[in-house]
Parts: structure tokens; C-alpha cells; sequence
């Protein structure tokens, strides 16, 4: 889960991590009340790069500017986004801009501080300047100095830069984080640094051991207003909007083995759902059955989605009873026709590939709902490919 | 690594979930397994499996142990492996999915300076067909032969064993090392141990997108392994950065390129390396039988 | 730095360790604004021992005795020691007690866990049910775990007695701590446990690091209401009231070596002090000389010293500096005799023993102020007694 | 333990209060100062000793190094010893005082992995006389000879070394292992040290209260040391708890005896090893002298 600016900046504070005044902007009106003196500078919160390209950073001198600024920024989607809040900072002057970073890195299996002297939007046009450090045993502040050696400093920058580095990766300990960036540090001309902007990405896996992250996951799940609940559900993803095809499968390289195999034939999905029991990161999973039923509720809720392919390889109910859950859904949907206002299209149609030892007694259970049962990966595919283009012919 | 019939074997968090359904299977398998550990049940049996409350007093009554599987909830994944560890285990398998990966920075560290072999987390552990299954592989897909299969997937294994064994092509050795960002085996650690395993003949290797170890175990390949490999990529067609749960991917940074940890970076790497790719898991059997006729 | 009990379990409810509802009592009128409901134990808030016994621990069923019982704990000295407030908590019912305890082990060099399925005042009748496990690596819960199986508990209470050590164990290395204990640990017959009574001890070299019991350690010397600037001094102690000899050293070892000689000599030294730099806990220590000149004015203070023995060993400064400052210091005071207010006695006697290589100097120096220096310690300390006895009984 | 004058010595912490006045006083007792760290001093020289801002760059300029000597703040003394093991140094003296002893717990476990030597904190070190001074003993004091000096204090083992000097009995080693409650090496490891040196030939062990280490040593020594050893222990008439600032006892907790860490306790322990027990510094040589001419 990323975190906007403003987020990222409290827990820095908190740290001890220099930041500048500034205040959180709900509503343009918020700023008749700013306590911050300007020049100020207003910035759109949005998770998305490139913000100040796009226009939603400005720099401000009054309150009446101030205000028609906010309400331009408000309205300025970036990437698609619309910002939900502002912060408004006070300004500051650096002579210099680092980049600095906490990681983790999968290769080395180990959290890696990234730094480098150029800062700010330069740091990417200069690759070769970013240096990196890994923390091969625990952390311990000689690994901080280490970077700033390694990024060229020198003098009393050695330990104030140091002290931010061992704080962000407290920071990214304590919160179990994936990534902590700052981005400008700002280096005044006396060499007080102050963290400009940052950056800070939660590990999922991890957001329920912290009380306080959770919450915050929560409102922005709230916040986004999802229909599903995907959470119970396993993961889900929209591949292709304008795709006629619902895959369903347990496990993630099986769903994706099987999106592959049904693009490659010439077709589009529309969206992908993994129902394993691996990757569910709700403590209180569902079974496995529930999570399938679900699964295919979610898919024939979508109008575009024509065809479903089912793809259960080995997973712990036997085939037979997974058979009875689809047949128990189909047979549910028969008995209740879909009323106009929740559903104006016909229910797409259902290919079931699924592997196990023994599967007639699945076969037979699907035949009572006119659901082929395929065994072979690819004649599933086939058949699902087919069956979408002659129900996309039909309307 | 110890992968004998006669290899002891410890369940963690045997009253976990599924875990007593896999130790039942495992057992029935031919899995020696000699006890399991849940707190607070010490002194129960499950089948005739003994129960105990502590790591250290199972040892104490059934001697050392070769392997132990660990089934507990993710948050205490690191605790049970620790405990392993302090009680001296040198194989571990972490079935557990949703291990923070921090824990698993954590737990390397530790298994690193005790020299521990970790397998996963989020991992069905290892089968060798007919002789041993150490997780929860589904057993009946596979036959015993000479092809190794090392993965970073679950049921997409077994989807692919059961091409093999249909195609008449049996299994030395299954694997799957796990998909999340952090994990203990390695592709090149399984590599060479295949390389090395007298029964191997050929190897299929299954990769998808996040990470770079499909990279490394490419050009590990071309170095260092003598018999033929088959690398199968899942995840081509796969928008950027949808994964449906597999974390394998290494957060956005500067000073990363864009193309890493895609499914056609890892292609690349493959045919750069002069490895057979297959396009689809149908079309690994005939590459498989292709390699074992020319060696 | 001990803790009162109010203030330890502030920190278990902090971790998440089940304690009563509790309230502050700073006098006996604030009984009135009670929120607990009756009936409710008030408890003199001591760092003494045996305060049940002494009658520091009352029961009460309304306003009026809870009043009445404040009011008579308030006076009660508990070995010597008044208490400041009181705690009133909730009563609890417990079925079992357990004692539960984190500890520095210095033999070990490890924290270790302590546990007794007899808690409470028994834990000290039964040493053969204290159980200890070492926390030999990095702490992990398994450790807790192990304590409870070896203190005989079976199902779920390893578990909830396991998860107690474990969030001690989280406090003792958060705070630096050098004791954390739990005793009793109440069992109910539901096997609920609640921490009845707690006992917490922060070492002192860590405070400075800990913003928040720096706060707490500052208030407390105010409390105190400490005349002289300690801290800044080094470390000193009132040997035994009735003495008249003051020992100034530089280091424990020297003056607990100097103390041992002058006690053997037949006298009584009334109190030490060790100006010694290494065990000064200040962050910004006072040079050595100035330390040597305010312990001196600080012995010179007490009323009963009658003799003051300088030994200083190889210090950084050369015993002519040390020299200087002695003689500074009494051509000081025979410049401004003592005002009758503040002093109604002479000064005491000195006598300086100095161990170094080039001792002349120093000598000339002090006997300008006709202070005789010493090299051998022996003879130092013959002649401290033996001034000591002519001294008091001049007058 | 390498301590002949050819050893090569770092000094971290080479600006912190007087450590730059002990880092010329080592220089010029013939010790091997190689190098000094202080972040953000890197290039500067203190009389002939180059700066540097961190332990490996010292390294690569100046090649492996056998001791460092750790003056920093207390609370950055732990981060400067793992830097130095980090940098594969393996004797350390902590000079520094007012460690946290948690801070030490975390030291020692990595030390002990890494087998490293830690002599402190809060320690003066180590002196061979007339070959190399390794801390801020106060060498003027000391001459070389056949007594080997183990202590908890400073300047109290000044003192004693000056008595023995006085006496005509010159030292081959003086070392205070630190009185703090949690310290790296112990005085059995410095006993078994002294009793396997060649020039050493009787031992001097000076403790005090606190903790129960010398109740440890006497044990020890009955067991395994051969030479003669002399103990003197101070403190006998300090009212319990009143330590001046050392800290070595233990907490007060239960099932621990009260008598544990007294004067008392440890001379009762040395008269039950039947070691020879002096009642004050100045009786220290004649009892070296007795015990030589028995040897």
C-alpha cells in the first residue's frame, strides 16, 4: 500500500526526520485558516509521478491565490487521479538535492539504502550516480555512513545525512515497509537538510500486525467505494476492459498459465481471479468452496464477460464437490431470473476444466446443468475461445 | 539435502487449516513423519502421529529430526522456524502463505550463519514420487522418473507434472521454491542439486513475472548445468504489475529499469542462455523427450 | 531507577498486558471523583517491599472508608518512606497466582526469563519452583513458551502466560530495563490472567536515550529535592551518618580501597565520593579539576566531617594541577570564612595523597596552604585517623 | 590474544574527550596506532596518525588491523564495535563508559559468533609493560616483570601496580576486564591467559562487589590455574548497594540469594579455593613475593 506525501511526512516527523510546516488542505476554504506564513506551496496528493509536470504543484503568496489555486489543483486529475486532500508547506530554499531510499531487495534477499548527490528530478537522467549499500546483518548506523561515503560527502553531512538514513530505516523496520524514498533531501547552504518529499510503500503481507496501518488501509478501501468484497475473495484483477472472458483458477501461475494460453489463441479476458487458499491475506478465510461460489458470482456480475472458464487443478475439496458448488450456483441463478435493474445482459457461458484422479462422478454432477467438464488444459481453452466468439456473434 | 524415505520429519502447526489433511497424506505417502507440535496440545495424537507443545520436547522423545514443515499462521512462521533452528533442525519447509518479508530478512540472516536450509514460505515443499512428500504437493499427478521439476508456482506444478506423467515422462524430484519477494532455496541452489541428483535426467524449470531469479538461473544455466533444461514462463500476456497475489516483484526505485522482473525479461534471458523454452505446458512433454533423446 | 507500581503498569497497559482498572489518588479527596466501582483496594505507592504487611494495602467498600484508609496510608511511613500517592484498582479474584519476571543475568551475560507457578508472597518460601530460562539469541516467543512448560502449565494458558513474557519481554528491551517483574500474576478459575502487581527497573546508564523516562527521572530528582549537583560531581554516598572522615577518590574501586583502610584503621569515614570521569553518567561532564573542587566544597558542607582524605591516582591531570586546585580551593575559603548561617563549624582537616611520577612540585604547591601530601596510602590513611581523632576531640 | 609491539592498532573515537591525549600517550609507549576514525574528519592527521571516517576505509589504506580501541560516546559505542567486527577486526577494547547493557547483550551474541575478543567497556584496557600500552593504563606506574595483573577497577589497579613496582616486583601484563554488569571478557579467560604466558609467574586477581564473578574465578582457579595467585578484594566495608557509580550487581529479584555479589561473598569463595588473600594493596607484594619463592 502506498502512502501519499502527507502520510509519509507525519511518520517522519514522528522519526525525527526533518520536515517542513505544512498543513493537510481538505477543501479550498481550509486555507482562510493556514497557519503556515506564506509563500506557501500547495501539492495535489496523489499516489501517482509527475505531479509537478502536470500542474498539481504550485507555489502561492496569498490566501486569494491560494484558494483559486487549491480549487484548480482539486480538479486537476493526474494519471486519472483526483487528489482527496492538499498539503500546503512552506517553502524552502536548498542548494542541494539527494536522493535517498530504503528498500528491499529480492535478489540479495536483504534491505538495500539507495543515495544519491543529485536529487530531486535529476536523479533518474543520472543513473550512474546512485549508490547503494546492502544491510547484509542487522542494521547498525556504520551501514548509513557507509552511503553517504559511497554518494561523495563529507564533513558534518557524514553524520546529520547518516541520522536520517538510521532513522528511515527504523521507519522501515517498525512498519515493515517495502520502500522508503526521499526525494529531494534538501541540503541548505548551511547544510541543514530537510526531507522535501517522500515517499513510503507498506507491505501488504504485513498491514495486519500494525493497528495503526490497518486503519488506514481500511478508510482507503472505504474511500474507494469496492463493489467486492476481493479481500475474502482472493486476488482479482481487470486485464483488459474491452475483453469478452472471465478466467478463474487456484493459484496465481496456473490463472496466469491459463491467460496466456487463452490470449495466445486469439482471445481477450477480461479479468483474471485467483480463489487459492495461498495468496488470501484475510485472516479469516473462507473455505475454499465459498471463495469459488463467490468467485463466480463476482465474474457473471460483469456485463462484457461472456464466457468463464473455471481451470482447479488439485486443490483440496475433491472434484466432485467443487462440481456441486457450480452446479449449485448455476441451478440458484436458474431459479431466479436476473431483474432488469440489476442485470440487463444474459448470464455468460461456463467451460469448467478441472484435474484430479477421478472425474466422472464431477462430470456427471455438471451434466445436470448442461456444464462440459473439460480434463485437457488446452481443449478447455479451445472450447472457451470458440464459445466466446459465437456468444459475442450472438448480440 | 536429506530426501530419503527414512528422513525424520516434525509438523508445525499441525492443527493449522488444512495442516492434519496434509499430514494424513503425507504419512500415507510414506512420509516418516514422527511428530507434531501444536501449544497447548501437547500429549494428544493425531492418527498416531504424538503431539507436543514444544519443538525441543519432540525432539527429546523421538530423537533428532531431519525436516520439519511449517504450517502455523504467517505471523508465526519466523517464531516456528526460530525455534527449529535453536532445536537444531537443518531442513525447513514454510507451507505458511502471507510470511511478512521482513520476518524472512530476518529468519535468512539466522539461517545463513547456522547453515539451514529454507524452503518458501508460500510453498508446497518438495516431492519425490513414490518415495517421500514433504508438503503438500498434489501427490497423485506425479510418477516416479527422471525429470526434475523446480517451480516457483503451486497447482501450476502439479498442472504441469500431470502433462509429464500423462505424456508417459515420470519425476525424479518436485519442487517449488515459493513466490514471494523473499525466499529461502534458490533456482540455482535447486539447479545444482538436480544437477547432481543421479536419477535426474532432464530439468523443466517453471518461472513467472516479479523478481530477478529466472534472469539468474538463466545465465546459471549456460554456466554451470550439464544436463538439459526446459524453461517454461507463465505470465506473458499479463498486464505490468498484475501478479493476482504473487508479490515476487521488487518495489518501484529509481535506479531499477522498467523491464524487470517481466515475463519476456526472463524469455530473454532464456534464449540468450541457449535454454529450450516452451510457449505452453503441453508443449513441455515433447521438449522434454526431444532433450532426453539427444543426451 | 525503580518505578512506583502505578507507573509500571501505565507502561503493561501500554504493551497490551492485562491490568485492573486503576486510578491515581494524589490525595485523599480525589476518592470522591472515583470511577472504578466498589469495592476497590487503594495501595500505598512505595518502592519498598512488605507494604501489605505494613498496612500500606487497604480494601474499601465506599467514599467514606476509601477516604478514611487514604488518609491513614498518606502518613504511613513504609521503611521510612512516605508514600506520594496511591493507586486505587479494582478487585480481582484470582484462583492461582503465578510469578513471572525479565532479568539482566550478569553470569550469563544474557536477559533471562523467570517463572513460578507460586506467586504472590509464597514465591519466596518455594525457591525450587523458580524456573529460568536464558534468552540466549535474539528473543523469539518460543522462549516464552519454553518458560511455561517448564513452570507446568498446559492448554491455553501456555499460550496467554507465553504472550505476557513476551510483551515483558518487548518492554524490557524498548526501555532498557534491568528488571521487569509481575508478581502476582492472577489466574482466574476461567484461566484469564491479569498482572495484579508490577515492578519495573530502568537501568540508569540508558535513561538519557529514552526522552520519556528521562522526564520521569528528572522529576524524580526534583522530587528529592537534592542540594548538591551529583551528577555532575560523580558518584557519592553517605557511609554511615555517625563517621567524620570524607574519602575523595578518583574511581569505585580506589575509594571503596581507601574506605576499606580507614574503617580497618579504627575510624569511621561518614561519607564518599568518587570524582573518578569514567563512571560519571553526564553527558557533558565537567573537567576533572572542576569536579575535584566542587566535591571537595561538597564535603567541606557536612557538619560532622572532620577530616577530608584526597587519593588520586594517575589522573590526566599532573598531580601539580591537582595540586593547584587544592590550594585554589582553601585559599578560597580562608579568603571568605564560612557566614554563621550556612556554617556553624570549622573546616575540616586534609590530607592529600597523590600517586604520580613527579611529586615535588605539588608538594611545594600544598604547602603554601600547609596541606601535607602523602605518597604512600598507608601513611595517608594513619594520618587521616590520626587527625581525625585530635579533630574531634578538639571540640 | 595478540599483544606483542608489532600488533597494529586503530583508535575509533580519536577526537572524543581525551582519547586523542591517550592516543599519543600509546604512540609513544611503542604502540602500533595505525589509524584513527571519526566520521567527518577523514583525511586529517593527529600528529602522524592519518584520520579516517570509517573502520574499512582505514583498512584498505593501512591493511588488517589486530586490536581497535573504542573511545566514542557510550551510546555509540555498540555501533563502532560492530563496525569494527564488520570490518573482520577481532580484539576490541571499549574504553567508552556508561554503556547500556542491553546494548552489550546485543554485542556479545554477534562477538561470540564471530569470535571476537571484547575487552570492556569502561575498562583502561590492557598494558604489557615496557612493549605495548593497548588503553589509558597510566604506564608510568608499571615495569616489566614475571606479576600478571586481572582487575574489575582503574585506578585501583594503577595502584597496585605501583606497590608492586615500589616493591622491586615488575608486571608482565595488567588488564581491567571493566566493572560493569554486562563486560566482554571474564577474568577466567584472563586467568587461563595468564596461566598459559611464559613470562607471567604469579597472578594477581583484584575484584570487588557486584555480580559473582570473582566467586566464579576462585572456582576456577582451584580447578585449573597452577601459578600462585594473590586476591584482593574491596569493599569489604561498603554498606551493601553503595558501589560509587559501578554497577556490576544484579538486579534484586527473587531466588537470588542476598548475600550474592557482597565482599564477603567473594572473599568466602577464595578462602574456600585456598587462595591466598591480601587485606590491603600494600600487602599485595609481600604475599607475590611469599608465593614466587615457594614456586
Amino acid at each position: 500500500m502506498d502512502l501519499l506525501e502527507y502520510q509519509a511526512k507525519e511518520w517522519f516527523r514522528e522519526m525525527g526526520i526533518p520536515v517542513l510546516p505544512s498543513q493537510r488542505i481538505d477543501r479550498p476554504s481550509d486555507l482562510k485558516g493556514l497557519k503556515i506564513p506564506y509563500p506557501v506551496v500547495l501539492k495535489s496528493q496523489v499516489r501517482t509521478g509527475g505531479r509537478g509536470r502536470a500542474g498539481g504543484v504550485k507555489f502561492v503568496e496569498n490566501t486569494i491565490d491560494a484558494i483559486a489555486a487549491a480549487q484548480t489543483i482539486f480538479h486537476l486529475p493526474i494519471l486519472g487521479e483526483f487528489p482527496e486532500v492538499l498539503l500546503a508547506e512552506a517553502k524552502y530554499d536548498a542548494e542541494r538535492e539527494f536522493y535517498l531510499a530504503v528498500v528491499l531487495d529480492a535478489a540479495v534477499r536483504r534491505p538495500v539504502l539507495l543515495g544519491s548527490p543529485q536529487g530531486g528530478v535529476d536523479v533518474e537522467s543520472s543513473p550512474e550516480l546512485l549508490q547503494q549499500v546492502v544491510v547484509e546483518q542487522e542494521f547498525s548506523p556504520f551501514y548509513a555512513r557507509r552511503l553517504t561515503l559511497k554518494m561523495g560527502l563529507t564533513g558534518t553531512l557524514i553524520q546529520s545525512v547518516s541520522d536520517i538514513i538510521e532513522k528511515m530505516y527504523q521507519l522501515f523496520v517498525q512498519k515493515d515497509l517495502d520502500l522508503v524514498e526521499i526525494n529531494p533531501l534538501g541540503v541548505s547552504s548551511l547544510d541543514e537538510v530537510m526531507a522535501l518529499d517522500g515517499k513510503v510503500t507498506v507491505n501488504d503481507r504485513a498491514i495486519a500486525r500494525h493497528p495503526d496501518i490497518a486503519v488506514m488501509a481500511e478508510k482507503k478501501a472505504n474511500r474507494a467505494n469496492s463493489q467486492y468484497p476481493t479481500a475474502m475473495l482472493g486476488s482479482w484483477e481487470e486485464v483488459e476492459p474491452s475483453g469478452n472472458i472471465g478466467i478463474l483458477g487456484n493459484g496465481a501461475g496456473l490463472v496466469m498459465a491459463t491467460l496466456d494460453l487463452v490470449t495466445d489463441a486469439g482471445s481477450k479476458p477480461a479479468t483474471c481471479l485467483n480463489v487459492g487458499h495461498g495468496r488470501n491475506l484475510n485472516t479469516s478465510p473462507l473455505a475454499f468452496c465459498d471463495r469459488l461460489a463467490l468467485g463466480l458470482e463476482f465474474l457473471y456480475q460483469s456485463k462484457n464477460i461472456k464466457v468463464v472458464l473455471v481451470n482447479i487443478v488439485g486443490s483440496v475439496p475433491t472434484a466432485l464437490e467443487i462440481a456441486s458448488v457450480i452446479t449449485n450456483f448455476i441451478q440458484r441463478h436458474e431459479d431466479r431470473p436476473p431483474a432488469s435493474k440489476t442485470r440487463s445482459h444474459p448470464y455468460p457461458g461456463l467451460i469448467v476444466r478441472l484435474a484430479d484422479l477421478e472425474l466422472e462422478a464431477a462430470r456427471e454432477q455438471l451434466k445436470t446443468v448442461q456444464v462440459p467438464l473439460v480434463e485437457n488444459l488446452d481443449e478447455a481453452v479451445e472450447q472457451t475461445v470458440r464459445l466466446a466468439k459465437v456468444n459475442a456473434a450472438k448480440r | 539435502m536429506k530426501l530419503t524415505p527414512e528422513s525424520k520429519v516434525l509438523i508445525q502447526g499441525l492443527y493449522e487449516l488444512s495442516s492434519s489433511t496434509h499430514a494424513v497424506r503425507m504419512k500415507a505417502y510414506g512420509t516418516n513423519v514422527v511428530a507434531g507440535i501444536n501449544p497447548g496440545h501437547g500429549g494428544q495424537t493425531l492418527g498416531d502421529i504424538p503431539v507436543f507443545d514444544l519443538v525441543e520436547q519432540a525432539l527429546a522423545e523421538v530423537g533428532p529430526v531431519d525436516t520439519t514443515i511449517i504450517f502455523v499462521p504467517p505471523y508465526q512462521a519466523l517464531d516456528a522456524a526460530l525455534e527449529a533452528i535453536a532445536a537444531g533442525i537443518k531442513q525447513i519447509i514454510i507451507i505458511s502463505a502471507g510470511m511478512p518479508p521482513l520476518d524472512m530478512v530476518h529468519l535468512l540472516r539466522i539461517a545463513e550463519a547456522t547453515e539451514t536450509l529454507i524452503v518458501g514460505p508460500n510453498s508446497p515443499g518438495i516431492i519425490v514420487p513414490a518415495k517421500i512428500l514433504l508438503g503438500t504437493h498434489a501427490s497423485e499427478f506425479y510418477t516416479p522418473g527422471e525429470v526434475g521439476i523446480v517451480s516457483r508456482s503451486s497447482t501450476l506444478t502439479y498442472e504441469i507434472a500431470l502433462q509429464l506423467t500423462t505424456a508417459g515422462l515420470g519425476q525424479s524430484i518436485g519442487v517449488s521454491i515459493g513466490s514471494d519477494t523473499i525466499i529461502g532455496s534458490s533456482f540455482l541452489q535447486w539447479l545444482q542439486i538436480l544437477d547432481e541428483d543421479e536419477t535426474t535426467q532432464a530439468i523443466v524449470l517453471i518461472g513467472e513475472p516479479g523478481g530477478n531469479s529466472e534472469e539468474a538461473a538463466a545465465r546459471y544455466i549456460a554456466e554451470a548445468i550439464d544436463k538439459p533444461v526446459i524453461a517454461y514462463i507463465t505470465g506473458r500476456q499479463a498486464p505490468a504489475g498484475k501478479h493476482w497475489g504473487h508479490t515476487g516483484n521488487l518495489a518501484a526505485v529509481v535506479g531499477r529499469g522498467a523491464n524487470v522482473g517481466t515475463a519476456q525479461s526472463k524469455l530473454a534471458a532464456f534464449k540468450e542462455a541457449k535454454v529450450a523454452i516452451a510457449q505452453r505446458p503441453s508443449e513441455i512433454p515433447e521438449l522434454v523427450k526431444k532433450a532426453l533423446k539427444k543426451g
